[in-house]
């Protein structure tokens, strides 16, 4: 169909409709309801239902309930909404249901401000609904890449039953850029024998359920759990490497930071600092490789984030103490500018006062 | 001379004894959900929505595909299931701490929207599961763990009348509120649980059976006593009778 | 060749067509463009803006702090602005409702008063186009075909009668330059 | 002579409540437990059952099944 | 008054009265629901007010609203009650209210179960909620340091403007022991000058919000809330040291597990193994110092969890890769066992096969 | 000869300028308020509390001690607030979309208590502040944001009558509906607006004012046009009057 | 002679609610901008402003004063 | 000196109260004592347990997994716990209501018709009470007299009438050690 210019939020909805997503219910708020809206003109066309539901809440488990028949349906929020949706997340999770949730990151905590924020990292990479689990969550910083991995996100979430996060910012959501939907590769899924649409043909009742009352029998369910987990760990892991072959400092940015800081790197390797990125495309499985592979030689890395520093965390857990870990952050929907991540190299460099 | 059965458990129930307290009427609405069912024949073609209460468990013994619902979501995640298989028959079963206190939001949304779904409103004016405390249903002076000086209407208001309230909605098709304490009104709320089934089978739009039932181990009272409980104390404050009809 | 542009104006002003048109424009000619608009509390009653960048290679940054083009059409977006223009760089101001005047001599300064212009031609929305006219004639970011083209896709059909008076508008921008340029 | 009223009594709860309801005061609960520790209702007097069904319509474990005496002929 | 036989949950409901908190807004869930029953019966006596809330949503917003008045107020919930109160406790760190929540963790994720478990360690310690924010959570191990953490989970609240959580699991809520409750030690705390109780008599109107429109305005509060942040890493730490002056071996374990953590020591002592014990008890800021002190010394650590492993994350992080971290844990509401963890110790020791 | 004032900006109202766009009658609500609290002379024991939606910044507005509620929590942090200081007066102003949508639980509950607060709803049948998607008030046919082809009820529903819904439940005291379509029922809403407040002074429970109000922006009509909308449109689905009355 | 109708100017959004609803159409929008870029209301012909306070009523944002002349002792 | 014990039975056997009422007793005789319920599913309807540890130092870990006494009032308890009991340890079956014989060799049982004798003293109800007066005679963990001042705060002035087929109940119990024991 040729390139088109679409608003991130927008070509997230399009691309969830190229991947045979058909349900959407969602909750508006800024800066993501453009997503909303263009699902509400969208889903029709395509003999699909969207629903406005009544809160995050509601919406949620109407994912659940839908995501039960063994469709493809999606939701989408924003911080605030985003920290209402815990519970349901969880269930999902306990009750080993597919869906895609999308989260376009706004400043916080509380009701904030509908600025570009990546200050929810904890809550989707840390699970921030109850229980033991992790859920795969991918993080685009193009509208290119909203495609591709929007896609992939249906197709993970199908795979291992699981929901699955795509976490954007507010930058991402409303800047527009040129993008391509080329048809999907089509993939091997598992058939969905477990899903509730009725016994009629399929024998016997079956039952969506977390709820486990023998300590034992829980135990087992999350042993379970725990083992796709250890599969989605060897199978899931996405990130790209930008200029690391010869770094001697390595910047680790997700998102739209991603895109701003390799400018910054650009700059700083004119000026002769030999330093390169390693950008997370999966925030959780979080990529270990890169660092494995790189902390016994880099001077030191750098993990710029829009937060108080959150994904630093993650960086620290996989040098594990093999090189210092720094941090340089913008927070509050303050989005940090090429020119001070530029500095903020130099500064790590040179020790340049900035 | 030979026998003819007049009365056995219904297809509708699978065999699973249930985990009830000794007299408690949820047993009771299992069954009458169970035998409209069967008698419809939509058995194999619905999808039932267990809540978070005592009927949690209801998953294992209502015999068709089941799915279970966070605390309070049952007619969200209904609706979920609904939208995507219009053609099938959804129904939720919900407690009233369930549907009146936590949920009171999604099933005034899914009566707002008139999703064609069925709930089995069981009312026992208490939270059963978790041990006895207030429900918004709790009668004025009753005393339970988190009312242990009796229901004041000055601090903890007046209880919920969910089918009055409800019935205000234009998208409603069937309300009914019935009671189980004793066989002839058991007979009344099958009837009633069957109407309702109709008006989702008839596309009218969103129908719900209130039923009164009883909390023998919560009330502080033998089964029979509880019965008794139900018709003196309950029925005065909710009334039963059709709230709306549209299926005339 | 990369143009990273800022333009700012009132909320009706129509600042944010005029991004998407150099955007669409620098799409169909196959650059690489990105359009970014500020969202939120500055739009309701206050001051809207958006960043574009067009560019030989891929986007970066779509963010924009250091323009080498800043258009403004109002007092806020040039007393926010007018420092922020990159040594070297491009500030055009629509002089209607500009009354400031600005004392940087780093910079090529053009100043429009394009409603008066916008009037002679008739129609007082199309000011926008006229600064944008200007702007294409002296950057050649992109060419004035492609932002025609991009006007008829992003107008549609039914709005195609509207199509000339943005030409001719187009037009008058261009014809300014280096007669007003100081 | 066959059974009218039958229990299965590993799964009464010993509520009374078919006791309480049973129009001829048949049924009665035995003096022994059940495997879950309740005294299973039972019926001995099975003559004096009249088949009402009403046992059944309030047991709420559907412990019991009701049959009714028919002659050949009502059978067909 | 002397000791007497209650239950955890009581003594945490009688501890906060006797911290002077007159009002509690709570939803029942088992296992805490008696300490909801205990408030419903107690806060009358004192003056003060117990409402239950329709939900936790409810009642989570109901303490914004006392808080915003300088009420000392407290709510409490499980796991999945829980959850749904992540938007709110992000607004209480947002606006500055000082409240003491209550976690009695049990099995999830989903409706899991309602037996023990540690499983929210994430949720509670890294922002469950949105945005940049990080709050004290206390992990009481017995009903006597319940009396005396739930004393200074109030007082921190107050001094730090900060929402405070007790947590503990189904263990802790459903046991008795005999405790005694001293009178408080009083403390010099600021005075909330903030509250919002109507401008008669304290001059201009007051306002409490969370809302920054202005992302660099927004910045700046965050700023705030980060400089709080690291006071409290300087003054709120709390942790036991066990048996760790010549330990070869490191127990890292909280609340209950660390007492049957405990047992499982000494009996290896008996054998001859050289272990100890470090047991957080604030879980945030999390204890980095006895780490810091033993973590060159050690030849290992096991972190030992009632769940698949999330406290072993913040060890890691303080050890920095000094020395092996190993983990033992069980889910779901299944305790682990003082011959488990026993086995365990011997087998990290003495590489015995178990 | 010499100039009496006959109108001049009340004190209950601080001196910033407002956000909200041209001819949005959340202003003319604004000051109804304000005005009603000086001249009832309770503007220092008075907490308001402001919610979510285009009147967020209404705590800079208003001349009390404001604090400000998460997305349809309002009567929730109301209720914590009343019950702390029982002798103040606490009103909230919420929108519809985080009245009768996300916070349909709370106030419900709220009203359910009979907490003795005044709620201030501005229903204009839209969600103004995220940009003009669907309200449960939204009229059947109307265009929004996430309705773009017209509310169907097949599809979303019927609007939801709140008043009728609230004087369902036995502990409201005061329910009334007013609008702002022209001078004359503005001063109408004053009025009503200063009965709920006397029915919280009089401590008879929950009272609510729905106030019928306009979103020019988002209905895509200028201000005038947009007096008119309400008038013709808004009133025959969401009737004037009084609801409940527990005063006289 | 001392105005009867007095606009803020600078807060008004030129929402034309009160040109509207003025009896004696004497309310217009000036053809100049406020430092918010709007058109702001306003009276020249004070004489025929019937001092009715119904633009203040109507107004959203508190931008108008009214004022009625009067005789000094009604003053008292 | 760690004793750590459960008790187990249906629902309505008052294995709580057994429990609770030891743990009293050693607090009040200033032991260290834990006491842990079973709570949730297996509760309603199904069994119920407790375990209590009396210890002379501060209580450790209040779980117990291997008991050193396991006091039994039902089938379901018996197939439970008989095998969890320390070697040496103790099981006290009340075989009113447990048709099965426990084939250790390495622990010490004693198995008491705890019913009938109940019925003996008059009360179905204080079947526990004889089974708890047996255990105390046995193992001396606590003195009847602090379970006799225990009972007395629990049960509250109110039902003081109780009291006393209570005291008689556990002398009952205590009367049969070195009886029945093999
Ligand atoms: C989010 C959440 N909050 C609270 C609970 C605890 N809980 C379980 S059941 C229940 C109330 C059940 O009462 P009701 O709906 O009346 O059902 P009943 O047991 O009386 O049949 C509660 C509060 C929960 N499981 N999840
Ligand atoms: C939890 C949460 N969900 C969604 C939003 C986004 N949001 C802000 S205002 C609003 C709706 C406001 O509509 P209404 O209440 O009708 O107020 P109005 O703007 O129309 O006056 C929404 C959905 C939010 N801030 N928080
Ligand atoms: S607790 Fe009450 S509602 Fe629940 S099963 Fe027992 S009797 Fe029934
Ligand atoms: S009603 Fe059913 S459960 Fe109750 S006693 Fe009779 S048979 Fe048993
Ligand atoms: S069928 Fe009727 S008569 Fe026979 S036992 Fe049952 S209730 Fe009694
Ligand atoms: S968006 Fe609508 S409701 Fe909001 S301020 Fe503008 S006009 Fe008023
Ligand atoms: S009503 Fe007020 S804001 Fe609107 S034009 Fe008149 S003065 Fe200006
Ligand atoms: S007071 Fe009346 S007459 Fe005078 S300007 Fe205002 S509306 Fe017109
Ligand atoms: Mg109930
Ligand atoms: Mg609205």
């Amino acid at each position: 169909m040729g390139k088109v210019l679409m608003k991130g939020n927008e070509v997230i909805a399009e691309a969830a409709v190229h991947a045979g997503c058909k349900y959407f219910f969602g909750y508006p708020i800024t800066p993501q309801s453009e997503l909303v809206a263009y699902m509400a003109r969208r889903l029709p066309e395509v003999g699909g239902v969207f629903l406005q539901a009544e809160s995050e809440i509601a919406a949620i488990n109407m994912v659940y309930g839908a995501a039960g028949t063994g469709a493809r349906v999606m939701t989408s929020s924003s911080s605030p909404g985003f920290s209402l949706k815990q519970e349901g997340i969880s269930y999902l999770v306990g009750s080993e249901l597919p869906a895609v949730i999308c989260n376009i990151v706004r400043g916080g905590p509380g009701l904030g401000n509908i600025q570009p924020a990546q200050s929810d990292y904890f809550q989707v990479t840390k699970g921030g609904g109850h229980g033991d689990y992790f859920l795969p969550v991918l993080a685009p910083s193009s509208l290119q890449e909203i495609v591709d991995l929007t896609q992939d996100a249906f197709n993970i979430a199908d795979r291992y039953r699981t929901p699955v996060i795509l976490m954007g910012d507010g930058m991402l959501g409303q800047m527009m850029e040129p993008v391509e939907f080329l048809d999907p590769k089509s993939e091997e899924l598992p058939e969905k024998n477990w899903a509730t649409t009725g016994t009629r043909g399929d024998g016997g009742p079956k039952i969506i359920t977390s709820l486990e009352l023998d300590a034992d029998g829980l135990e087992q369910r999350n042993k379970h759990l725990q083992e796709k987990i250890v599969e989605m760990k060897k199978n899931e892991v996405r990130y790209e490497m930008y200029k690391t072959d010869d770094a001697d400092y390595i910047i680790v940015a997700f998102g739209t930071v991603a895109r701003i800081a390799m400018n910054a790197i650009n700059k700083a390797r004119q000026d002769g600092v030999k330093v390169g990125m390693i950008r997370p495309i999966s925030l959780w499985p979080f990529p270990e490789k890169p660092f494995v592979e790189t902390r016994d030689r880099v001077k030191s890395y750098i993990s710029v984030e829009m937060s108080a520093g959150q994904m630093i965390e993650d960086v620290r857990l996989a040098v594990n103490g093999h090189a210092p870990v720094d941090f340089f952050g913008r927070n509050g929907g303050v989005v940090p500018s090429q020119e001070e991540i530029y500095h903020k190299i130099m500064a790590v460099a040179g020790g340049i006062e900035v | 001379m030979t026998m003819k059965t007049v009365f056995q458990k219904t297809k509708g129930l699978t065999d699973k004894p249930t985990h009830y307290c000794p007299g408690c009427t949820h047993g009771v609405i299992h069954r009458l959900v169970g035998e409209v069912l069967e008698e419809m024949d939509i058995l194999e073609d619905t999808i039932g929505v267990a809540s978070v209460g005592c009927s949690v468990l209801s998953y294992e013994y209502f015999n068709c595909d089941m799915t279970q619902a966070a605390h309070g979501r049952a007619p969200a995640v209904a609706t979920g299931v609904k939208r995507v298989l219009p053609d099938r028959f959804v129904f939720t079963y919900q407690g009233d701490g369930d549907l009146a206190s936590i949920g009171i939001s999604e099933i005034i949304h899914a009566a707002a929207r008139g999703e064609k779904i069925t709930v089995i409103f069981v009312n026992n004016a208490i939270y059963g599961m978790t041990g006895g405390q207030m429900a918004p249903t709790t009668l004025i002076g009753q005393k339970t763990a988190t009312t242990p000086f009796g229901r004041d209407a000055s601090v903890q208001g007046s209880p919920i009348r969910v089918c009055e309230m409800l019935s205000t909605l234009d998208s409603t098709a069937y309300i009914e509120r019935v009671s189980t304490h004793d066989v002839q009104h058991i007979q009344k709320a099958k009837k009633a649980i069957r109407k309702a089934f109709e008006a989702q089978k008839l596309g009218l739009g969103f129908s719900m059976i209130e039923v009164l039932s009883t909390c023998p181990t919560n009330w502080g009272l033998d089964p029979n006593e509880s019965l008794d409980w139900v018709k003196d104390n309950m029925v005065p404050v909710y009334p039963l009778g059709v709230y709306k009809n549209k299926m005339e | 060749m990369l143009e990273e542009i800022i333009i700012a104006g009132f909320g009706g002003q129509g600042v944010m067509s005029m991004g998407q048109l150099i955007t669409y424009a620098g799409m169909l000619e196959g650059k690489g463009v990105s359009w970014l608009p500020s969202y939120g509390p500055e739009q309701r009653g206050g001051t809207a803006n958006c960043a574009v960048v067009v560019s030989d290679e891929p986007v970066g940054s779509p963010l924009v702090t250091r323009p080498t083009t800043a258009i403004v059409l109002n007092n806020p977006s040039f007393d926010k602005f007018e420092s922020h223009v990159k040594a070297g760089g491009l500030l055009i101001i629509n002089t209607s409702l500009v009354a400031r005047k600005s004392l940087r001599t780093d910079i090529t300064i053009i100043e429009i008063d394009a409603t008066a212009l916008a009037n002679e031609l008739g129609n007082t929305r199309i000011a926008n186009m006229i600064l944008l006219g200007a702007f294409l004639e002296y950057s050649k970011v992109v060419s004035e075909d492609s932002v025609i083209e991009s006007l008829k896709k992003v107008l549609g059909p039914s709005k195609h009668h509207l199509i000339d008076v943005n030409k001719r508008a187009l037009a008058k921008g261009a014809s300014l330059i280096g007669v007003e340029t100081n | 002579m066959e059974k009218k009223v039958v229990f299965n009594e590993e799964i009464c709860k010993s509520c009374s409540l078919c006791v309480e309801v049973c129009p001829t005061n048949v049924i009665f609960l035995a003096d022994y437990l059940n495997g879950k520790g309740y005294r299973p209702a039972a019926v001995i007097d099975q003559e004096n059952c009249i088949s009402c069904a009403k046992c059944g319509q309030i047991c709420p474990d559907t412990v019991i099944t009701v049959f009714r005496p028919v002659k050949k002929e009502q059978m067909v």
